[in-house]
């Protein structure tokens, strides 16, 4: 089973990559669902023995909601917002698969550093801090508004991943509690996008800075 | 003590009844200033009677607040500064009932009224409190209360920036006192004065300099003064009295009690303050001479006997740090009798510009001129004001500058720095003397002799009684102040025993005993002398009519008002000399050719230190602020990553 | 009585999305937090009278499980007592003031001077709903006792105010809206990797994320872990409390939301995430820790006072003003309670005060835009004439809110500056004070030039009567917080102290 | 009995006074090869002007005519203070030099606010010149006192002067000299005596003591002309005891030594005017702070020692 677990790993490491390359909206919410459902499989793979119901019920609620519910409400925010249909990066795809890869090895070092029990899946730090980085990769460096959602998104999957690793166990109603959160967060956010869409041209976030102090030029005589 | 509660309660009582009866400002006025007479009454009791028994009263009240416990000490050093207080409130509150009825229905009587009671009894506090808590309670409700007097005029532009450094001023100053708090009572879960113990070594010098900045911003020596010329004169008069008879003194009262609680001081601290008092009174005086605006050149005038006070707390420092202690003890006297002696004349002097503010319509001094003729008890009060202003016998303010020269001249023959120290003060005695000579004589002539120089002027009206009773009796206590100097020698022992020891007490008696009564039948002779000689005029005339006719102008038989010599052209030669520190801008007429066409010619005096160094150094930290204004840049991606780059950065640092 | 107190708000803020009657809808909101008050008022009384002398976590009663070992979700101890006796407090004014806001709001919806034109408010129903919602999460926060729980709710306050903030229908306040949702929930998602590593700190003990039960073992906790924990919490929580450089979303939410959502958001909500902070300072601080985070607490609360007085300075809208005020103040409490003792003590008083003062200010800022219809600086000039009462409920606000006495601010800044000196933390109470000088100046120079001055009347403006719904509030609490300065009430005391005492560590030492 | 010693050294500088400008005048007649007035001059105008009917203009005040009563009352109080021939008046005392640098202030301060009374360009300008030089003067003056006190260890004018003897000259010669020659330009500046000041100008425009007077006449004048004499006196009897260190005992030589020694000083001042030129306005200030720079150097000559 672990040797399967760390496949699955290795996948996410490689939606990673592709969610910094891609340049379809699209597809981003895709990979980013795929992320998703793959993440909640992980804990039925990585435990020893057979599930138990509870994790199973719990995996199921998770792919559904990542699965399908999120795609489904990011599609159709991204289809009303009418937006042009790639992604629009603040930095050229190649800048940022450079600093994927570069997050990548940040991370196997801040995992060996960190004070992390043992794990028993190779790579699964590693693979979560850097889910976590791609996740910042997307909010800081794409500029629609979409994206910023789809790079949260990264960042909880990471998180999750990291839960794992670590082995801690939240109680049901806590585990549960976070989840409804981010439900609800994307379903906020959704909202808010479709806001957005209308009272602005477009969901380029370079609209969303006119609240800013920045005297530019007001300064130095 | 009670009576100094009760009048506490009078006070606090009737700002809230000048407040409740704001609609009606006749009863505001009445509730207001019958509060704050029957205070200072009730107030100058006690004051007076522990000033001459010398026992301390302490009150001690349960108050529940962190750090606070509400203990009142009553000593004589507090009562030397409270019967200021009481006399110059009392008498301001009856000052201000004909000065602000000429404001009735266009500004609020009743909120004047209660932060006119409010201040006079959060300067009372201040004087009193036992504890830090209580204290900046009181410090900070007479900072507020004189702010929302200082913006009385509100609309005027000159009034909000006026209040505006003024709180600034009040505000930095109130933080430096919370160090030094801080610092004093690190050790004690109340933090009452009681209990506070003076740090050793640098921590002491940082008290000693946290506390010479936070109460040097109220007293306003230079360079911590920028507030006090803009202020004073935006405060309506009876206000500015206050502001300038004692408020500021509130600053020397807590410088005092810094040395006092630190028993024997390093000669430096003298010196600091020495030093900075000489630069106050010289260029205190020296600013009065270059201003257009009489209250402004008394502001400055403020500056300058600040300036007289510290230079001789300087000299007793430096003297008791050499165990030269006669001479310490003068010099305390000296500063504290000229805080009791500043109170009278200044106040006098403040209602006196407030007269003319209110009689000819304005105080600018180009634009007055032959008030005597108009007001003609004004005149002669103001200008016995600006005769004990100057030090002049047989006014008050000669005895307690007296003092300081006795002890500048005691130390001037003894070995070492004290002598040097010595030398400086008197100088800069004489100097800021001379100085203010010229400026009161410059202010007092061209607002009150000669012709007048406008309209509004000619139509001058003589103030009213209650205007006029106040100013009669300050100035009948400055008179008496001045000739039974030797009668204030009990209290003012008490106070300095109370403040710096009781040898030093003793002692300043002692020295200072003799020269004064000489100097009281100086007085007294003086007195006599002018009443001689005014009789023998008389005698001389022996009732032959004297004629009259126009001032003798060389032969020009038409001579107008506009050729009066004006008060810029009576400082010109004075200030032309002294531009490179005061640096007044003026634009002069440049005659070139044989028969030059008209001509205009300005002056202004500048507020060197304020646009010199304070509203540059604002301008610069503001600049910076702006550079770093692109952290709130408006882009959300950016915002993520600061978020980002502190965690990593807190991670790779801490773990 | 703690189910009660959550129930209630949940169950009106649902009721509210189906009320169609306004009066009735408003009754309801304004009842819920009279209600809401009255039960914590219980619970404070209850936990004074019968709960004296208690320590951190030993002093809960009242949960979903009344049995001492068996662990409770929910329960209240000094510190979460006191964070929801403010919040239910400020609640209480917040509902009085959003009727009378609302009523006019309806009467004449707000017009944007800057871009002149006019826009539309949010449904009403979903304003009073959400605002009901966040009561009833706020109070769950204070009450929680598992820090993944905690977690949890500080989320769902985040996610329940943007709705709040986005009331104007207008494309500043969506901007702001957005830019709030997406760095707390960022920020937040942060806290949840410190709540794992704090529950990998205590996989040996068993611990899970239950307070108490970290409590207890705290000794047991992996430190270097409990270090990361601290850290990841720290900026999570760090970042909805508002300190600096993770305050970026504060002025433009609190400028753009509507009066009373300010209020609850400086008053409420950053007390909320500081509760998060405190509640990981106090394990890291039981398992000896408390010099690391009190370096971190020390550490971000001077580099948010810095930034608040930068820009203070040359500040264009009053509401963002505020904002940075806050952002000082919160600061403050980092820095109070990072120094612990007699600070800790301060930086609770100083919560409750700046809680209600600022409360109080951005209520009146509310009124300020109904008579002006701007937001800038410039453009308010002379209030006194035009609305004298607004023009005194300013003032007092600037007085207080710098920390002039009597005011339970300037107790808290007094005794945080004399901890810092104490400890012979000379420098940082060097900068602390200089900062403050700065504050306080930027802030003077614009409450003089708002409140004063003639005032040249707009074109096409009608006369404004001020609306005395509004006004009150703010009153009152101004009238708290100076009597904070004059008088503290001997049980306020005991609760400060206890509540000081559950920031754990040197902090417990008292005075 | 003693009373009578300070009695008539009071009366002796009342009644004399007026007779140091008659020497003055007399002096630069001699250097101008002229006859000059008699030497009682001043005493026939003194009491002229005491029978004349004054004239006051319209515009002026009680601050006008107060101006020479207290002028002339301040003297007189000075004299009551100033020692003579080196011995205690009535009023001696610790400080009594400062009481009368007060007193001369006093009565700068009520002549320049009578001639601003007037609002006369002229008067004015002379106010305003009296008023500069003060502030220059006064300085040079208070320095060269503490000199003096610091010399004699001596905090009294009859103290320092009585302290004064042939010996302190041999050990402070030099710092002595320059006290003298501080008090001298002092003298010569306050007195309106030329470099300073031209009293014999008919030129208002150049005047400064002389134009603030102009429009007072009758027994204000006498008054005026009066206390003009006792101020020279009083300078006059500073530099005199200073110059005279020989206390012989016998009150009635020294007294009779002192006011030849007066005599001499006046003789001097005549000399002077007769032999200089008068300054340009501007350079007045210089001239003071050279007396100044005098009595400051004195000081440091001393506090060196």
């Amino acid at each position: 089973m672990h040797t399967f677990a760390e496949l699955i790993i290795v996948l996410i490491i490689l939606l990673d990559l592709a969610l910094a390359v891609t340049g379809s909206l699209s597809s981003c919410i895709r990979l980013v669902a795929v992320q998703g459902v793959v993440a909640g499989l992980l804990p039925l793979m990585a435990g020893a023995g057979a599930p138990h119901t509870r994790a199973l019920l719990f995996a199921a609620v998770i792919v559904t909601l990542k699965g399908a519910v999120f795609p489904w409400l990011l599609m159709r925010a991204r289809d009303k917002s009418g937006a042009r249909k790639d992604v629009e990066p603040l930095i050229s795809y190649p800048a940022s698969i450079l600093l994927c890869i570069g997050a990548f090895i940040a991370s196997s070092w801040m995992g060996s550093r960190l004070p992390l029990p043992e794990t028993q899946v190779a790579w699964i730090v590693p693979a979560s801090l850097a889910t976590i980085f791609t996740g910042f990769l997307l909010i800081t460096t794409r500029s629609k508004a979409i994206t910023q959602v789809l790079g949260y998104l990264v960042i909880e999957n990471g998180i999750y991943i990291f839960g794992l690793a670590l082995f801690v166990e939240q109680p049901m109603m806590v585990e549960l509690a976070i989840l409804l959160d981010v439900f609800v967060a994307v379903f906020v956010m959704g909202i808010a996008i479709f806001h957005i869409s209308r009272e602005f041209d477009h969901i380029d976030t370079a609209e969303l800075s006119e609240l800013s102090d920045w005297r530019r030029g007001e300064y130095g005589k | 003590m009670a009576l100094v509660l009760l009048s506490f309660v009078i006070l606090l009582l009737s700002a809230f009844l000048a407040l409740c009866l704001a609609r009606n400002p006749r009863r505001a006025q009445d509730a207001g200033a019958y509060g704050a007479v029957a205070a200072s009454l009730a107030g100058l009791i006690p004051s007076v009677k522990v000033l001459f028994s010398g026992v301390s009263e302490t009150l001690a009240l349960p108050w529940p607040v962190p750090l606070g416990s509400f203990t009142l000490v009553l000593d004589p050093l507090s009562a030397f500064f409270l019967v200021p207080v009481f006399i110059l409130t009392g008498l301001s509150a009856v000052y201000g009932v004909d000065y602000l009825a000429h404001y009735t229905g266009k500004k609020p009587l009743g909120l004047a009224w209660a932060a006119f009671n409010v201040l006079t009894a959060s300067m009372a506090l201040v004087f009193t409190a036992g504890n830090a808590v209580l204290f900046m309670l009181g410090w900070e409700l007479m900072a507020a209360s004189s702010f929302l007097l200082v913006l009385f005029e509100h609309e005027k532009a000159q009034a909000r920036r006026a209040a505006f450094i003024y709180i600034t001023a009040g505000g930095a100053g109130a933080l430096l006192l919370l160090a030094a708090f801080s610092l004093l009572g690190a050790g004690s879960p109340v933090m009452d004065f009681s209990s506070f113990v003076f740090p050793a070594g640098r921590a002491a010098s940082a008290v000693f300099l946290l506390a010479l900045c936070g109460f040097g911003l109220k007293a306003g020596f230079i360079p911590l003064h920028v507030w006090l010329p803009e202020a004073h004169p935006a405060a309506p008069s009876h206000v500015s009295a206050v502001m300038s008879g004692i408020m500021i003194k509130t600053g020397v009262y807590g410088i005092i009690r810094t040395l006092s609680l630190a028993g024997p001081c390093p000669e430096w601290w003298g010196w600091t303050l020495l030093l900075l008092g000489a630069a106050s009174c010289l260029l205190g005086a020296l600013f009065a001479l270059a201003q257009h605006e009489l209250k402004r050149v008394l502001a400055y005038s403020s500056i300058e006997n600040v300036g007289i006070i510290l230079l001789a707390l300087g000299l007793g420092v430096i003297g008791a740090a050499n165990r030269a202690y006669p001479l310490a003890a003068l010099a305390f006297a000296g500063a504290l009798l000229h805080v009791f002696n500043h109170s009278l004349f200044k106040g006098l002097l403040f209602m006196g510009a407030g007269s003319v503010l209110q009689g000819a319509g304005t105080a600018e001094l180009e634009a007055l001129g032959g008030l005597s003729k108009r007001m003609p008890g004004t005149a002669m009060l103001f200008l016995a004001g600006a005769a004990a202003a100057c030090a002049l016998p047989p006014f008050n303010g000669f005895a307690g500058e007296f003092l300081v020269y006795l002890g500048a001249f005691r130390s001037v023959s003894s070995t070492g720095s004290i002598a040097l120290a010595g030398v400086i003060a008197g100088l800069s005695l004489a100097c800021a003397g001379a100085l203010a000579a010229a400026a009161f004589s410059r202010a007092g002539g061209a607002a009150f002799l000669g012709e007048p120089r406008t309209e509004r002027a000619a139509k001058a009206r003589e103030c009213g009684p209650l205007m006029l009773f106040s100013m009669r009796a300050l100035a009948a206590l400055c008179l008496l102040a001045g000739l039974f100097s030797p009668f204030l020698l009990l209290p003012l022992a008490r106070a300095v025993g109370s403040g710096f020891g009781p040898a030093a007490g003793l002692e300043a008696a002692e020295a200072a005993a003799v020269p004064l009564i000489y100097v009281s039948a100086g007085g007294l002779l003086l007195l006599a002398l002018i009443a001689l000689a005014w009789a023998k005029r008389r005698a001389f005339l022996g009732g032959r009519k004297p004629a009259e006719g126009v001032t003798w102008d060389c032969g020009y038989a038409a001579p107008t008002p506009r050729m009066q010599y004006g008060a810029s052209s009576f400082s010109q030669p004075l200030t032309d000399f002294f531009q490179p520190v005061l640096r007044k801008l003026g634009q002069y007429p440049v005659i070139s050719e044989y028969f030059p066409g008209k001509a205009s010619f300005s002056t202004e005096a500048q507020a060197v230190f304020y646009n010199s160094f304070y509203y540059p150094a604002a301008a610069r930290l503001r600049d910076l602020a702006y550079r770093f204004s692109w952290i709130q840049h408006g882009r959300l991606q950016i915002y993520i990553m600061y978020i980002v780059v502190t965690l990593m950065g807190l991670l790779l640092w801490k773990l | 009585m703690i189910t009660l107190m959550m129930t209630l708000p949940l169950a009106a803020g649902v009721t509210a999305f189906i009320i169609r009657n306004d009066k009735a809808r408003r009754a309801l909101l304004q009842w819920t937090a009279r209600l809401h008050f009255l039960l914590t008022a219980l619970t404070v009384w209850m936990h004074v009278r019968y709960g004296m002398g208690l320590n951190l976590f030993s002093g809960y009663f009242g949960g979903l499980s009344p049995r001492d070992h068996a662990p409770a979700w929910f329960a209240y101890d000094a510190l979460g007592l006191f964070f929801i006796g403010i919040t239910s407090l400020l609640f209480l004014g917040a509902a009085h003031y959003a009727v009378a806001y609302l009523a006019a709001e309806k009467r004449d919806p707000g017009e944007d001077a800057d871009a002149g034109f006019i826009f539309n408010n949010a449904p009403e129903t979903v304003f009073t709903g959400c605002l009901l919602l966040f009561l009833a999460a706020m109070t769950a926060v204070t009450a929680s006792r598992n820090m993944g729980l905690l977690w949890a709710l500080v989320e769902a306050t985040t996610l329940l105010s943007a709705p709040l903030i986005y009331f104007h229908r207008h494309k500043r306040s969506l901007e702001a809206t957005w830019k709030y949702l997406l760095i707390c929930s960022v920020g937040i998602a942060l806290a949840l990797m410190g709540n794992l590593f704090l529950g990998a700190a205590g996989l040996k003990t068993g611990a899970g994320l239950d307070l108490p039960a970290l409590f207890y073992n705290a000794a047991a906790l992996d430190k270097p872990l409990l270090k990361a924990a601290f850290l990841f919490l720290f900026v999570g929580y760090g970042t909805k409390m508002g300190l600096s450089p993770f305050h970026t979303w504060l002025p433009d939410a609190h400028s753009e939301a509507p009066a009373v959502v300010s209020a609850l958001l400086s008053g409420a909500l950053l007390n909320c995430a500081f509760l998060g902070i405190l509640r990981a300072n106090a394990v890291c601080a039981e398992a000896g820790l408390a010099d690391f985070t009190g370096g971190i607490l020390m550490l971000f609360g001077f580099l948010s006072i810095l930034t608040a007085a930068l820009f203070m300075l040359g500040q264009r809208d009053y509401k963002r003003l505020l904002a940075y005020s806050s952002i000082e103040h919160m600061g403050i409490l980092a820095l109070g309670a990072g120094l612990g003792g007699g600070a800790a003590f301060g930086a609770m008083l100083g919560a409750l005060s700046h809680s209600l003062t600022k409360a109080g200010l951005f209520f009146t800022s509310g009124v300020v835009l109904a008579s002006e219809k701007t937001k800038r600086i410039a453009d308010v000039r002379g209030l006194w004439r035009r609305a004298p009462a607004t023009a005194v409920l300013w003032l007092a606000g600037f007085f207080l809110i710098t920390g002039m006495p009597p005011s339970g601010i300037f107790l808290a800044k007094f005794l945080v500056l004399k901890e810092a000196i104490r400890l012979g933390h000379y420098w940082l109470a060097g900068g602390y004070l200089f900062f403050l000088a700065v504050l306080f100046a930027g802030m003077a120079k614009v409450f003089i030039a708002m409140t004063f001055g003639e005032r040249e009347a707009k074109a096409g403006e009608k006369p404004f009567e001020e609306p005395r719904g509004m006004l009150v509030p703010a009153a009152v609490f101004f009238v708290i917080v100076v009597s904070l300065g004059l008088y503290l009430p001997g049980w306020l005391n005991m609760l400060l102290e206890s509540a000081a005492a559950g920031l754990g560590g040197a902090a417990g030492a008292g005075l | 009995m003693e009373i009578i010693k300070p009695l008539s050294q009071y009366l002796a500088v009342m009644l004399l006074s007026p007779l140091l400008l008659g020497i003055i005048n007399r002096v630069k007649a001699l250097f101008a090869g002229r006859r000059g007035q008699p030497l009682l001059q001043l005493y026939f105008d003194l009491h002229k002007l005491l029978a004349k009917t004054p004239v006051y203009s319209r515009t002026t005040t009680w601050a006008f005519k107060a101006g020479p009563v207290i002028g002339v009352s301040a003297m007189v109080t000075i004299l009551a203070v100033l020692p003579f021939a080196g011995r205690p008046s009535f009023l001696s005392f610790e400080g009594d030099f400062i009481f009368i640098i007060y007193l001369l202030g006093l009565a700068r301060f009520a002549t320049v606010l009578a001639a601003l009374d007037t609002g006369s360009a002229f008067e004015g300008m002379g106010a305003s010149r009296e008023m500069q030089f003060a502030v220059f003067a006064e300085p040079a003056f208070f320095l060269g006192l503490t000199a003096l006190a610091r010399v004699t260890g001596q905090t009294s004018l009859a103290g320092m002067f009585g302290a004064l003897t042939g010996d302190t000259w041999r050990v402070a010669a030099p710092v002595l000299a320059l006290l003298t020659a501080s008090f001298f330009i002092v003298l010569l500046a306050e007195n309106s005596r030329v470099p300073a000041d031209d009293p014999n100008t008919h030129l208002e425009l150049t005047m400064i003591h002389e134009v603030m007077v102009l429009d007072h006449s009758g027994p204000e004048l006498a008054y005026i002309l009066y206390g003009a004499s006792l101020k020279l006196w009083v300078f006059g009897s500073l530099i005199g005891c200073m110059v005279l260190p020989r206390h012989s005992g016998s009150w009635a030589t020294d007294c009779g030594l002192f006011l030849l020694v007066m005599a001499a000083v006046a003789a001097a001042v005549g000399v002077v005017e007769s032999a200089m030129g008068r300054l340009r306005l501007t350079k007045v200030p210089y001239m003071l702070i050279t007396a100044f720079a005098f009595s400051a150097l004195a000081l440091i000559f001393q506090m060196g020692r």
